[in-house]
């Protein structure tokens, strides 16, 4: 299997950081050092994202199929007031962990550079890949690299 | 006055100015909530646009200009 | 008497749809070298022909897509690999992961690269038994742990045999029910063979299914109540061999290549899917003499025949 | 033994991987794709209706539109309209004489099949003779053609899909027939995001090739009305560019530039319209046997014409509320500038409701070759026009839109507007003339129910 390590951008350092043993700060909303060891996909989403709709649904299967391979799914909900994430929420009853970030302060330390955008995090807490939208299309491309991650203990 | 070559030049300078990377105007990706709603398309009744064009330029000098679409969500 | 009438899916075969005097519309066909059927709480009768095109269609895709007896199958393709790596489709890819679940939680009893065993054992009723040392090598070629499995990427060893021969049916079941209540608000019943999935019950209350008395076509030895849920069944009735007063199950361990001793005739199981269902059962048989104790265990309701 | 599981551990795991098995997220080969978007479909019913008599339209509109999935997206847009009434033939009223005018008549009308003659509550009348209905207006009426009756059918279609990241295109036909006018265009256009998306810059080009079939033939421009200098069909075409900016200002406000440019050749004359010559008493001219045979002229416009136009739309949100806001400034090389100035404002009333009232200014100069009449004194001017779309005037609009989400992305909506234009140059001080208008307002009354669904 080859594995794709991807150029590390100064937009991850942060999160390789936060990760690692000792970078893992209190404040980290996202707890990732608590994740060491798992394969971790944080989706960055908003109640207005049409394409997030297309997502849930994949993702809480994602959830299904492969929590217990080791893979956490994170969903970083960015809508400016919590209530309008709340309605999509009730919509979906997705049954992985939602994190908001109404302020935007995870979104802006990601650098997004579009809606949604979801990170791939590896065992060792390093970021393999960063994908910008979700099309139906690119559901069995997410879905086998993330299978890949999972091999790779 | 309008000619044709003043038109292009505030056009040029409105265009290079938001383009060089005049980074104050526009918002991050994920602060769209607002221009995604449906009502804040530039385009967002393309039918009553077309009724109106027709309408207007079957009583008027002038018409059409509005053109093109842009904006929205910028979802990926 | 009802309305009969015939649909036509895309592939050829024509499934018999027939209106019956219960108020439902039964839809049979012959697919996976079984009697298909799917019974539907309906009156109308344009739904019903394209629902038996749907079921259809997607019974003889499984089949064609998963038989190890066409040349053309994924399956098919992955059997002549010898030894080469092949990548699989998602759905491939995800049945396989299913099959390799099942090795690791039956214990290694249940095993998809079992089929190998056929080339000797032919269960036809007759008493003759293969010698051991034709049994004994086939076991070598026998193990999915001898499998490199690494989604989406298949390597079998040169030899070796896949077969989903103990899945593909209760897996179109499922599918099928699933395709038909996309659609379809009302009661269904999906029946491949024998192995069921229901989904909503009919205004009569539920759903009344026989199971068969061994040896005893179309005549229930038992009739089963079901509202929704599924039914599988694992036995020998049609299959085994007789020798010195022995019967001998189809049922094989593949850690010795001979039938598991004491397996009761049939075991019929419900659970909450087809496929659920149909693995218990092939579980239970692969016990043996515990069948019904491993069933009681894994809190399954269970029907089992003992000659 | 297997103390802390439970005992039917197995049978859990076995739900689980059967459940991964039969749930997405495997794409089997059965399921319907299910990337490609409803079909949005957008139809709405237009009336509208001048004041005296003047021209009815009863327009019905149907755009569909769909996502074919991965943003290629197909639309088209199909209108028919029947237009009846009056249209103002460009002479002036006379203050003291009956005028007499001919249209040619559809070749459907044959002499003896109906009445011949006509006669309406303003006294005017009307007749039909072999191919031509003969008109009379009383003194003082504006002369309006009364057989003006056209129907249109238009269709369009087009096609947008992503070219490469950040790259749209565009291409796009339009047809339409009407029984005196053919038209059939095509477009292109690509526009480039940029800096996030908060930018874009677009690029169009279109091309229109229009045939003009006048009923009764087409007439040589300047020449007399009652010589009837026609020829069969002209033609002319149109080149037009198209640069756009759209720019995201903050997360409130989106805004938009266009700077457009046209150029038409060909017949850009209107067939129908003539114009009276008045002697320097401003009655009609004395029809002498040395000069004309009839106090009109066919007009007559520039075989060519360049159009400017630079456009600002905005849109801004102002809590639930959308401001819609625009600007253009139009500019030919017939000299006609012109402004228009459109506000509308989107307020929900409730969960469901809304409305939004709209107010649209308008002006423009006339056409430097815009006479009310020609003077019989001076010399006919080779370009010479009485249409009153090409005087100086003002207009405006007023009114409002009530929309209902019916839910599941249906709107049923109602749109009810008066639209009034007033010309800036009504009166003569020719004696005969005054105290007459010349170019009375224009009012109008816009009624159009929308429905937009999804399917």
């Amino acid at each position: 299997m080859t594995k794709k390590w991807l150029r590390p951008l100064a937009a991850i350092a942060w999160l390789a950081l936060a990760v690692s043993a000792h970078g893992a700060t209190a404040e980290d909303p996202l707890d990732l050092a608590h994740l060491h060891g798992k394969v971790v996909y944080v989706d960055f989403w908003a109640s207005w994202c049409v394409p997030c709709r297309q997502s849930f649904p994949w993702m809480a299967s994602l959830q299904k199929q492969f929590a217990a391979d080791g893979l956490v799914v994170l969903a970083v909900n960015v809508d400016h007031e919590r209530r309008d994430a709340d309605r999509f929420l009730s919509e979906f009853a997705p049954d992985f962990r939602i994190v908001y970030d109404t302020g935007g302060v995870l979104a802006e330390r990601y650098h997004l550079k579009g809606m949604p955008t979801s990170f791939l995090i590896d065992r060792d807490g390093k970021v393999q890949s960063e994908h910008i939208g979700f099309r139906p299309a690119d559901r069995d491309a997410l879905t086998e690299r993330i299978h890949t991650l999972l091999q790779t203990h | 006055m309008l000619n044709a070559r003043t038109a292009l030049m505030i056009f040029l300078v409105a265009s290079l100015g938001t383009l060089q990377g005049c980074s104050t105007l526009g918002v991050k990706p994920w602060q769209r909530d607002l221009l995604a709603r449906k009502d804040m398309a530039l385009d967002a009744n393309p039918l009553d646009a077309a009724i109106d064009d027709h309408l207007y330029f079957s009583k008027e000098a002038a018409s059409g200009g509005k053109g093109f679409g842009g904006g929205g969500c910028g979802c990926n | 008497m009802g309305d009969a009438g015939a649909a036509s899916g895309g592939s050829g075969i024509t499934p018999q749809v027939v209106r019956r005097d219960d108020l439902t519309v039964a839809i049979s066909f012959s697919a996976m070298a079984s009697p298909c059927e799917v019974l539907l709480e309906t009156q109308d009768l344009a739904l019903a022909h394209e629902l038996a095109g749907l079921a259809v269609d997607e019974a003889l895709r499984i089949e064609r897509k998963f038989s190890r007896y066409r040349d053309d199958s994924v399956i098919s393709t992955i059997n002549a690999s010898h030894g080469k790596p092949i990548a699989v489709d998602a759905e491939t890819s995800s049945l396989l992961s299913f099959a390799a679940h099942c090795h690791v939680l039956s214990e290694g009893r249940f095993d998809v690269t079992s089929g190998v065993l056929r080339r000797v054992w032919h269960f036809d009723g007759s008493d003759r038994l293969p010698s051991a040392a034709a049994v004994a090598a086939l076991l070598p070629l026998i193990g999915f742990d001898k499998v490199d499995w690494q989604p989406p990427n298949i390597c079998l060893p040169a030899g070796m045999e896949i077969d989903f021969g103990g899945i593909g049916k209760e897996y179109a079941v499922d599918r099928v029910l699933g395709l038909i209540t996309a659609r379809f608000d009302g009661a269904v019943l999906v029946n491949f063979g024998g192995d069921l999935a229901a989904q909503r019950a009919p205004a009569s209350g539920e759903w009344r299914v026989g199971i068969e008395r061994p040896g005893q076509h179309r005549s229930a030895a038992l009739l089963l109540g079901l509202s929704q849920g599924a039914l599988a069944t694992s036995g020998d009735t049609h299959r085994f061999l007789l020798r010195a007063g022995i019967r001998y199950s189809h049922i094989l361990d593949v850690r010795t290549g001979w039938p598991v001793p004491g397996a009761p005739a049939s075991v019929t199981v419900a659970a909450g899917t087809c496929v659920e269902a149909g693995m218990l059962a092939t579980f239970a048989m692969l016990r043996g003499a515990e069948a019904e104790a491993f069933l009681e265990t894994q809190g399954a309701r269970h029907w089992a025949l003992r000659l | 033994m297997q103390l802390k599981t439970p005992a039917n551990a197995l049978r859990l795991g076995l739900m689980a991987a059967t459940c991964a098995l039969l749930s997405p997220p495997t794409t089997h080969a059965a399921d319907a794709p299910e990337d490609d978007g409803p079909w949005q479909v957008d139809a709405g019913l237009l009336y509208y209706k001048e004041n005296e008599g003047r021209v009815r339209t009863i327009e019905p509109v149907v755009n569909v539109r769909r996502n074919l999935g991965d943003d290629h997206i197909v639309g088209f847009n199909f209108a028919f309209d029947s237009l009846s009434g009056g249209s103002p033939n460009g002479a002036i009223a006379a203050k003291s004489k009956i005028q007499t005018f001919a249209t040619p008549s559809g070749s459907s009308l044959t002499p003896g099949s109906g009445p011949q003659t006509y006669v309406s509550p303003s006294g005017n009348t009307y007749t039909t003779l072999a191919k031509v209905t003969l008109y009379t207006i009383q003194p003082g009426a504006l002369p309006l053609d009364p057989n003006f009756h056209d129907r249109r059918i238009s269709f369009d279609a087009n096609w947008s899909q992503p070219v490469s990241t950040n790259v749209k295109g565009t291409v796009g036909g339009h047809i339409s027939d009407e029984l005196d006018f053919d038209s059939l265009a095509v477009n292109g256009a690509l526009s480039r995001d940029f800096n996030a998306k908060n930018s874009t810059v677009s690029f169009g080009m279109n091309a229109e090739l229009d045939k003009i079939k006048a009923i009764g033939g087409t007439p040589v421009g300047g020449s007399d009305y009652a010589q009837l200098l026609k020829t069969g069909s002209k033609s002319k075409h149109v080149i037009g560019g198209l640069l756009g900016l759209t720019q995201v200002i903050s997360r409130e406000w989106v805004a938009q530039l266009n700077y457009s440019y046209d150029r038409s050749q060909g017949y850009l004359t209107d067939p129908y319209k003539i114009l009276s010559i008045v002697d320097s008493t401003g009655n009609l001219m004395a029809v002498s046997s040395s000069t004309a045979a009839s106090p009109y002229r066919f007009e007559n416009r520039p075989g060519t014409r360049t159009r400017q136009s630079l456009y600002v739309g905005n849109k801004v949100a102002l809590g639930l509320q959308t401001l819609d806001v625009s600007y253009r400034r139009g500019k030919d090389d017939w000299s006609v500038k012109s402004d228009t100035v459109d506000v509308r404002l989107r307020v929900p009333i409730s969960n469901d409701w809304y409305i939004e009232p709209h107010v649209r200014w308008y002006r423009q100069t006339a056409a430097e070759f815009y006479h009310l009449y020609l003077d019989q004194v001076d010399a006919i001017p080779q370009f010479m026009s009485a249409d009153p779309r090409l005087a100086g005037f003002t207009a405006t609009t007023i009114g409002f839109k009530v929309g209902v989400d019916l839910g599941g992305n249906n709107e049923l909506s109602l749109r009810l507007e008066q639209y009034q234009q007033k010309a800036s140059e009504r009166f003569s001080s020719l004696l005969n003339l005054q105290g007459l208008d010349l170019n009375p307002s224009l009012k109008s009354a816009i009624v159009q129910i929308g429905w937009k669904m999804e399917y």
